[in-house]
C-alpha cells in the first residue's frame, strides 16, 4: 500500500472562512479530516472581569459586544438577570418592546447566517447579500429607536431606554409586508438545488443524543431533534402569550440546520405580528419610573437569567455582594460551547465539510472569547 | 380582552426534508429563474425607496447621496451653550464623569477668582474621542441637559492627539441641536433652559462663557453645524421631525419625599458652615449629596486609572480629579482610599 | 492576409508572412486583453444586478474604466515570491498558463475573419487546453504552500477528468460535419438564412449542454471552481502570487472563459452566421457577422454568470463523481446517436433499407423530411433514455455514507 | 420526570445519595440583613445541594439517569476570597419537561492542592471546554478531562487571572518577565 503521510494545516486565525479570529489545527490525510482541535482566545476582552470592575449598568454597553449581531438580545438577557438579582419589575409595555425587539434580531441573524454559510460553500454571496439586505432595514429601525445600529445599548433595569412611537410601528409593519417575498425567494433559491444537497445533506451529523451531551443549544441543538427552545420551556418576557411553533429537524445535518433557521424565521415572523396586534394593550410605559438606573445596588445573593438567543442559550450569572458592582459575573454564551461539538462533527468528512460545519454552527467570535 | 394569562400554544413541526424526490435538476433551475428574475427587475428597476420593497436596487452612493440620521441618533457627545447668552448649561456636576463606562471624561470644576470657592461652571472639559463608545450614557445622565449625542460620523483624522477633543472643540450652540434633534430639544427644553438661568446668576464675571462660544451667534456656526441633506431616494426615509420621541426622564421626577430631603439637608449644611459661604443652590447641594458617597471602588479607580489616562498633548493642563478639592473634601478621599487599601490588603 | 502584403509592399515572402502572422498575433493579444477587461466589468455589473446592488460605477462612465484601474493596481503591487519556493517554476507558472490561453486563440473564427485555418482546429483547441493544467500544478507545487498545493492537486484532478467529456462532446459535430477545422464547421451552419445552427439539432444540442457543462470546468467557473476555493483553502494555487503574476493568472483565467464562449458560439451557435450575413455579403456582411459572434458569447457568458450568482460549489470527490458518472456515459451515448443520425439522414448506397423506406436522401436545398424526423425520433430517444437512467444511477448513489468511518481513518485509506 | 422543587434536590440527595452531601455547610448562617455591609461578601446560599467534590460525577448521573435532568448548561466557578472557598456552581436542566434549573454546588479550597474537582468530560463532552476555561481563569484542576489546557491566555502565561487576588492594576505579567 503506498505509504501516505497526514498533513498538519492551520486554518486560521486569518482565513476567509472562519466568521472571525478562531483557529483549527488540522490534520489531514488527503483531503479527508482526520482530527481537528480548535484553538481561541484571539479576540479575548475579558469581559467577565470587566463586569466586576464596571458598575451594573456601565456594564450594559459592554455586552452588545458579546455577539454583536443581536446587541438587543444581548441587552435583553443582562437586563433580565439584573432585574431577577434585584427584583425590579418590568412593565408589560416594554416586555413587548424587548420581545418585538428580539424577534427583528433573531431574524436579521439567520438571514446572515445562513447567507455566510452559503457563502463558505461557494454560492458567491448572493443569498448572503439578500440577508445583509434586510439586515439593513432591521438596523435602521434600531438605529431609529436606539441611536445605535449594530451597539444599540438599549435594554435599561425595569424596561427600555426609549419608547417606541407610531413612526416605528408603520415602518416595521411596512418590512413585514416585504419579509414573505425574502423567505420565499431565499427558500426557493437554494434549498431544492442538487448541489447544495449533495454538500449539506449527511454531512455534520450530530445524533440526537450527542447533542444533548455535548450541552449543545439553539437552531443546532433542535435540527439533532430535540423540540428545546426556551422561550417554550421556560418562557420569560410575555413569549407566553404568543402561538409560534418549534421547527425541529430529524437527521441532524447541516441541511436539517438549514431549513431549521428558514423556519426559525418564519416563526420569529408570526410572533412579531402577535406582538404588534397585542401591543396597544400592553400597559405601563417602557420603562419602570422607580428603578435608579447608575446607582443600583441591588440585595446579597445571585441570579442566573437566560434567553433564547438565536445561536442558542445566553444567559447571565450574577453574584451581587450588595456594592454597586457585580461580585462575579459570568456569561454563558451559545457559540462557545456549541463549539465544543465541532470536532466531533467534522472527523471523517472532507476539508471543505468542515468550512461547511463551522458555518453552519453559527459562531460570532466576540461571544466565544469574551 | 387581556391576554395577561393566555398559555401560548405551540406545536413541534419537523421540518420535511423530501429526500425521496427525484431530482433532476429542477431546484436548481428554479434558483436560476429566481436569480434571473431579481437581474431583470434590479436593471429596469427604480432604486426602491420603500422598506418593504425586497427588488430593485439598494445602494446609497454615499458621498453624493446620505440617509437622513434619525433623532436618537448618537455619535460623539457635544456640549451645548445657549446662543442668546453664550452661557454653557454645564455647572461640572461630575455626573457624566462618573458613569461613563471607559472613564473618558475629565471635568475640572471652575473657581472664583476672589473667593476661590467653586462655581457651577466647568474649567476645562475633555473627552477622549478615540475612547469613547457613544453610549449615551453621559447625556441620559445630565440633569442640565448640558452634553447631548452629536450626529456627526465624519471624524477621522491622522492626529491622534487631536482627539482628546477639549472644550471649545465640544460646544456646539443649542440652535444646531435644535436642528438635528428638534422633539428631543423640545421636551427638555424649558426645564434647561430654568436651570441655565439658575446658574447664570451664580456665575461671577465672565466664567462660563470664555471657552471660545459666539455670544449672540443666532446663527449655528458653519465649521461645526451640517444638517444632514434630504436623502435622495436613500432606502430608509427622511427621518420626520415632526414625529414625537419621548426622552426616557430616568429618575428625575422630584417627588414630595425627596422635596423633605431637600430641606433636611439645607438645614444640615446651614447649620454646619454658620452661614461663612454664598449658600449653595439647592439643586448642587443635592448633586453634592449624591456626588459625596459614590461607592468605594470608584473614587478609588478614577484616581488610579486617571494619571494613566491624562491626554500627553492636551492644551489646558488637566489636574486629576480631586487635587484641587477643598481640605475637607480631601480629608473624605483620603479616608476613603484607606479605607479601599486596608480592604485590598487583608 | 500573405497575399495582400506581398502586393501592396512588394515584400517578398517571408517578410510578409512575418508581417502577417506578427499583425494577428498583436490583434489577438490586445483583442484578448481587452475582452478579458470587458469581461470583467461584464461579470461584475451582472452579479450585482443579480443581489439587488449597482456593481463599479465610479471609475470612467458607468464604470468601464474599472478593469484598467485593477491592472494599474496589480501591476503597481510588490511582487512577492515565497522564501523556499522553487523560484523558476513559481516565476514560470502564470507564463505556461497565459501561453496556453492565448494558443487557443489562434483557431477561433472572429465573424468570418478567422487567424489561421488549422485543419485539425479543433483537436489543437483541446490539445493545447490541457497545457492549462500544467500551469496549475507548477503553480500548486512551486510556491511551497499548503493550501497551495491543495489547490494545484484538486486543479489537476479536475482538469484530467473533465477533459474527456470535453472532447467526446464536440465528435458529434465533427462527424455531422465531417471536418475538424472550425472554418468550414461555421459555414456549415450558414443554411436556411444563417440559422442552420448545430444547436437547433437534437444531437447539437445535447453536445452544447454536455459541452458547456465540461467547460465550465475547464474554465474554473462555478460550481468547479474548486482550485481556487477562497473558503476552503484560501486562494488555491494562486495564494502566494501577489502584484503582476497574480494579474496574469486572472488574465490567463478570464481569456480561457473568453475563448470557450468563443468556441461553443462558433460550433454550436453557428459563430458569425445569422440572419441576413449572406444577403450583405462583403464588408458588412463580415461586420454584421462581428456582432452577431460578440453577442452570442456575451450571452453565454451571462449563462456563466447567472450559474455563478446562484449555485454553490461542488466538493472534489462529488465533482470527480460528476464527471465520471454523469458526464462521460451521456456524452458516449451522444456519439452513438449522432452516427445514427449521419447514417439515416445520409446514406443512400451504404444502406439501401434506408432509401427503400424513406426515399432518397435530401439536399442542402431540399431536405427529406421523412429521414430528418425519424433520425430526431431516434435520436432524441436514445438521448433521454440515457439521461433518465443515468440520473435515477445518481439519485441512489447519493445516499451511501458520506463518512470515513473511524476504522477507515485509522488504517489512513 | 417531574420537575424538582427549589430545595427537592437536597431531600432526595440525602434519600439516595446521602454520602454525597457536604454537611460542612448544612447550618451556615444566611444573608446578613441589611445591605450596609457594603464590602461584606456574599453569603454562601443555602437551599442547593452542596456536594462533596469527589462525589459530583455520581450526583450528575444521579440527576440525568433518575430525575431526568440530561442537559448541562453552565459550570460557573465563583471565588469566595474572604471566606477562602472556590464555589463551582453546576446548573442543570429538563430538556422534556422544561421548567427552572437545578443547582449543585461544589465548595473546594483556594490553595492548588485543595482546587480539585473530578471531570465531567468523560459522560458530558459539553463540558470540556467550559472546565478548560475555569482552568484557565481560576485554576481548578479536573483531573479525567481529555486535554486540560488554557483555552484563552497562552499556554506560559502564569498566573490564574479571574481570581479575587490576581491584581487588577499594574502590569504584574510584563515586568515579572520583562528582563
Amino acid at each position: 500500500m503506498l505509504k501516505t503521510e497526514e498533513l498538519r494545516i492551520n486554518i486560521g486565525p486569518q482565513h476567509p472562512s472562519t466568521h472571525g479570529v478562531f483557529r483549527m489545527l488540522v490534520t489531514v490525510d488527503g483531503e479527508t479530516l482526520v482530527d481537528l482541535k480548535p484553538v481561541f482566545g484571539y479576540l479575548h476582552r475579558n469581559h467577565e472581569q470587566l463586569g466586576e470592575v464596571n458598575s451594573y449598568l456601565q456594564n450594559m454597553p459592554f455586552t452588545d459586544r458579546l455577539d454583536y449581531f443581536n446587541s438587543m438580545i444581548n441587552n435583553h438577557a443582562y437586563a433580565r438577570s439584573v432585574e431577577m438579582l434585584a427584583g425590579i419589575e418590568v412593565p408589560e409595555r416594554a416586555q413587548y418592546i424587548r420581545v418585538i425587539m428580539d424577534e427583528l434580531s433573531r431574524i436579521l441573524n439567520h438571514a446572515t447566517a445562513l447567507g455566510f454559510m452559503l457563502g463558505d460553500m461557494g454560492a458567491w454571496q448572493t443569498a448572503l447579500l439578500w440577508g445583509l439586505r434586510e439586515r439593513e432595514k432591521i438596523l435602521d429601525l434600531f438605529e431609529y429607536v436606539s441611536g445605535a445600529r449594530m451597539m444599540c445599548n438599549y435594554a435599561r433595569f425595569g424596561g427600555v431606554a426609549r419608547d417606541i412611537d407610531d413612526y416605528f410601528i408603520t415602518e416595521t409593519r411596512k418590512l413585514m409586508d416585504g419579509l414573505p417575498h425574502y423567505f420565499d425567494d431565499f427558500e426557493g433559491l437554494l434549498t431544492n438545488s442538487e448541489i447544495l444537497l449533495a454538500r449539506a445533506r449527511n454531512i455534520g451529523v450530530l445524533p440526537k443524543d450527542l447533542a444533548l451531551s455535548y450541552s449543545v443549544t439553539g437552531p443546532v441543538l433542535r435540527a439533532s431533534g430535540v423540540p428545546y427552545d426556551i422561550r417554550r420551556a421556560e418562557p420569560y418576557a410575555v413569549y407566553d402569550r404568543f402561538d409560534f411553533d418549534i421547527p425541529v429537524g430529524t437527521v441532524g445535518d447541516v441541511y436539517d440546520r438549514f431549513l431549521v433557521r428558514i423556519a426559525e424565521m418564519r416563526q420569529a415572523y408570526r410572533i412579531l405580528e402577535q406582538a404588534f396586534q397585542q401591543l396597544p394593550e400592553a400597559s405601563g410605559g417602557h420603562i419602570n419610573p422607580k428603578v435608579k438606573q447608575q446607582s443600583l445596588k441591588p440585595p446579597i445573593g445571585e441570579a442566573y437569567a437566560r434567553v433564547e438567543s438565536p445561536k442558542g442559550e445566553l444567559g447571565f450569572y450574577l453574584v451581587s455582594d450588595g456594592t454597586g458592582n457585580a461580585y462575579r459575573y459570568k456569561v454563558r454564551a451559545p457559540s462557545f460551547i456549541n463549539l465544543t461539538a465541532l470536532a466531533d462533527m467534522c472527523k471523517g468528512y472532507k476539508l471543505a465539510d468542515a468550512m461547511v460545519i463551522l458555518g453552519s454552527i453559527d459562531i460570532v467570535m466576540g461571544e466565544v472569547d469574551r | 380582552m387581556t391576554l395577561a394569562n393566555r398559555q401560548g400554544t405551540g406545536v413541534v413541526v419537523p421540518v420535511e426534508r423530501n429526500d425521496q424526490r427525484f431530482r433532476a435538476g429542477q431546484g436548481t433551475a428554479a434558483g436560476l429563474s429566481i436569480v434571473f428574475r431579481k437581474f431583470r427587475k434590479a436593471l429596469f428597476g427604480k432604486p426602491n425607496s420603500d422598506r418593504s420593497d425586497t427588488e430593485g436596487q439598494f445602494n446609497v452612493q454615499y458621498p453624493e447621496e446620505r440617509l437622513a440620521l434619525p433623532e436618537a441618533y448618537r455619535n460623539m457627545p457635544i456640549l451645548l451653550f445657549d446662543d442668546a447668552t453664550g452661557h454653557e448649561l454645564c455647572t461640572s456636576c461630575f455626573q457624566c464623569e462618573r458613569v461613563c463606562p471607559p472613564q473618558v471624561i475629565h471635568i475640572t470644576q471652575a473657581k472664583d477668582p476672589a473667593t476661590g470657592k467653586p462655581v457651577p461652571s466647568a474649567a476645562e472639559f475633555i473627552i477622549e474621542y478615540d475612547t469613547c463608545m457613544s453610549c449615551g450614557y453621559c447625556a441620559e445622565v445630565c440633569p442640565f441637559d448640558a452634553i447631548k449625542m452629536d450626529h456627526d460620523y465624519e471624524l477621522s483624522t491622522s492626529n491622534h492627539p487631536e482627539l482628546d477633543v477639549n472644550y471649545n472643540r465640544l460646544l456646539r450652540p443649542v440652535s444646531y441641536y435644535e436642528t438635528i434633534a428638534p422633539t428631543l430639544w423640545n421636551d427638555v427644553r424649558e426645564s434647561a433652559m430654568k436651570k441655565l438661568q439658575n446658574n447664570i446668576k451664580r456665575r461671577p464675571g465672565a466664567i462660563g462663557v470664555d471657552h471660545g462660544q459666539k455670544v449672540g451667534a443666532k446663527a449655528a456656526p458653519a465649521a461645526v453645524a451640517r444638517p444632514a441633506e434630504p436623502a435622495g431616494g436613500g432606502a430608509s426615509a427622511v427621518a420626520p421631525a415632526a414625529k414625537r420621541a419621548s426622552v426616557a426622564a430616568i429618575g428625575k421626577s422630584m417627588s414630595e419625599e425627596r422635596l423633605a430631603k431637600l430641606q433636611s439637608i439645607r438645614a444640615a449644611n446651614q447649620s454646619k458652615r454658620g452661614g461663612a459661604g454664598a449658600p449653595i443652590d439647592t439643586a448642587h447641594a443635592v448633586e453634592a449629596d449624591v456626588a459625596v458617597q459614590p461607592s468605594t471602588a470608584q473614587v478609588a479607580a478614577p484616581d488610579a486609572a486617571t494619571p494613566g489616562s491624562v491626554a500627553p498633548g492636551a492644551t489646558g493642563p488637566v489636574a486629576a480629579v480631586g487635587t484641587n478639592m477643598s481640605e475637607e473634601k480631601r480629608a473624605k478621599l483620603e479616608a476613603i482610599r484607606a479605607a479601599k487599601r486596608a480592604q485590598e490588603g487583608e | 492576409m500573405v497575399e495582400t502584403f506581398q502586393q501592396t509592399f512588394g515584400a517578398p515572402l517571408w517578410l510578409a508572412v512575418v508581417l502577417a502572422s506578427g499583425l494577428k498575433v498583436t490583434l489577438i493579444l490586445v483583442g484578448g486583453s481587452l475582452g478579458m477587461m470587458f469581461l470583467t466589468w461584464y461579470e461584475r455589473r451582472a452579479i450585482a444586478y443579480m443581489q439587488d446592488r449597482r456593481g463599479p460605477n465610479r471609475v470612467g462612465p458607468q464604470g468601464l474604466l474599472q478593469p484598467i484601474a485593477e491592472a494599474i493596481k496589480t501591476m503597481t503591487k510588490e511582487d512577492t515570491t515565497p522564501l523556499e519556493a522553487d523560484r523558476i517554476v513559481h516565476f514560470l507558472a502564470p507564463v505556461v498558463m497565459l501561453a496556453a490561453t492565448v494558443l487557443t486563440f489562434a483557431i477561433i473564427p472572429w465573424g468570418n475573419l478567422f487567424p489561421s485555418d488549422l485543419s485539425v482546429g479543433v483537436l489543437f483547441f483541446v490539445a493545447v487546453g490541457g497545457l492549462h493544467t500544467l500551469g496549475m500544478l507548477m503553480a500548486g507545487w512551486g510556491s511551497n504552500n499548503k493550501f497551495a498545493l491543495l489547490g494545484g492537486m484538486r486543479g489537476v484532478a479536475q482538469m484530467v477528468s473533465y477533459e474527456i467529456p470535453q472532447v467526446m462532446a464536440v465528435i458529434p459535430i465533427v462527424l455531422m460535419t465531417g471536418t475538424m477545422s472550425m472554418q468550414r464547421i461555421v459555414e456549415a451552419q450558414s443554411g436556411f438564412g444563417g440559422l442552420a445552427w448545430n444547436v437547433f439539432t437534437p444531437v447539437g444540442l445535447f453536445a452544447f449542454v454536455l459541452f458547456f457543462i465540461a467547460s465550465l470546468a475547464e474554465g474554473e467557473r462555478t460550481p468547479f471552481d474548486i482550485p481556487e476555493a477562497d473558503s476552503e483553502i484560501v486562494a488555491g494555487y494562486m495564494t502566494e502570487y501577489t502584484g503582476m503574476k497574480f494579474a496574469v493568472f486572472y488574465l490567463a483565467n478570464y481569456m480561457t472563459n473568453l475563448a470557450i464562449c468563443f468556441i461553443t458560439t462558433s460550433i454550436f451557435l453557428g459563430g458569425g452566421n445569422g440572419p441576413g450575413v449572406n444577403e450583405l455579403g462583403g464588408f458588412l456582411g463580415g461586420f454584421l457577422s462581428l456582432i452577431y459572434f460578440f453577442i452570442k458569447a456575451l450571452f453565454l457568458f451571462f449563462i456563466m454568470v447567472l450559474i455563478r450568482a446562484t449555485v454553490p460549489r461542488l466538493r472534489v470527490d462529488q465533482l470527480m463523481g460528476f464527471a465520471w458518472k454523469f458526464l462521460l456515459p451521456l456524452v458516449l451515448v451522444n456519439i452513438l446517436s449522432s452516427a445514427l443520425w449521419v447514417s439515416i439522414t445520409r446514406w443512400d448506397q451504404q444502406a439501401q433499407i434506408f432509401t427503400t423506406w424513406f426515399g432518397a436522401p435530401g439536399t442542402a436545398d431540399a431536405p427529406n423530411f421523412i429521414r430528418l424526423g425519424v433520425a430526431v425520433a431516434v435520436t432524441v430517444a436514445i438521448n433521454l433514455g440515457a439521461l433518465v437512467m443515468v440520473m435515477g444511477l445518481n439519485n441512489r448513489a447519493s445516499q451511501e455514507h458520506m463518512r470515513a468511518t473511524d476504522e477507515e481513518l485509522a488504517l489512513g485509506l | 420526570m417531574a420537575l424538582l422543587l427549589k430545595g427537592e434536590l437536597r431531600s432526595k440527595l440525602q434519600a439516595e445519595l446521602p454520602a454525597a452531601l457536604d454537611v460542612r455547610w448544612a447550618n451556615q448562617a444566611t444573608a446578613p440583613e441589611t445591605a450596609e455591609h457594603a464590602g461584606a461578601l456574599p453569603v454562601l446560599i443555602e437551599d442547593d445541594a452542596v456536594v462533596h467534590a469527589a462525589q459530583i460525577v455520581p450526583v450528575a448521573h444521579f440527576l440525568r439517569d433518575t430525575l431526568g435532568y440530561d442537559y448541562l448548561s453552565n459550570i460557573t466557578v465563583v471565588d469566595y476570597l474572604a471566606f477562602s472557598i472556590m464555589e463551582l456552581v453546576y446548573q442543570f436542566y429538563n430538556t422534556t419537561a422544561g421548567g427552572a434549573d437545578v443547582r449543585v454546588r461544589v465548595r473546594i479550597g483556594r490553595t492548588p492542592e485543595a482546587c480539585i474537582v473530578p471531570s465531567l468530560s468523560p459522560t458530558w463532552p459539553g463540558a470540556n471546554l467550559q472546565e478548560r476555561e475555569a482552568y484557565d481563569m481560576y485554576g481548578v484542576v479536573f483531573p479525567g478531562h481529555p486535554n486540560l489546557a488554557r483555552v484563552y491566555m497562552w499556554d506560559e502565561f502564569k498566573g490564574f487571572p479571574m481570581r479575587k487576588d490576581f491584581p487588577k492594576t499594574g502590569d504584574k505579567y510584563t515586568h515579572v518577565t520583562g528582563e
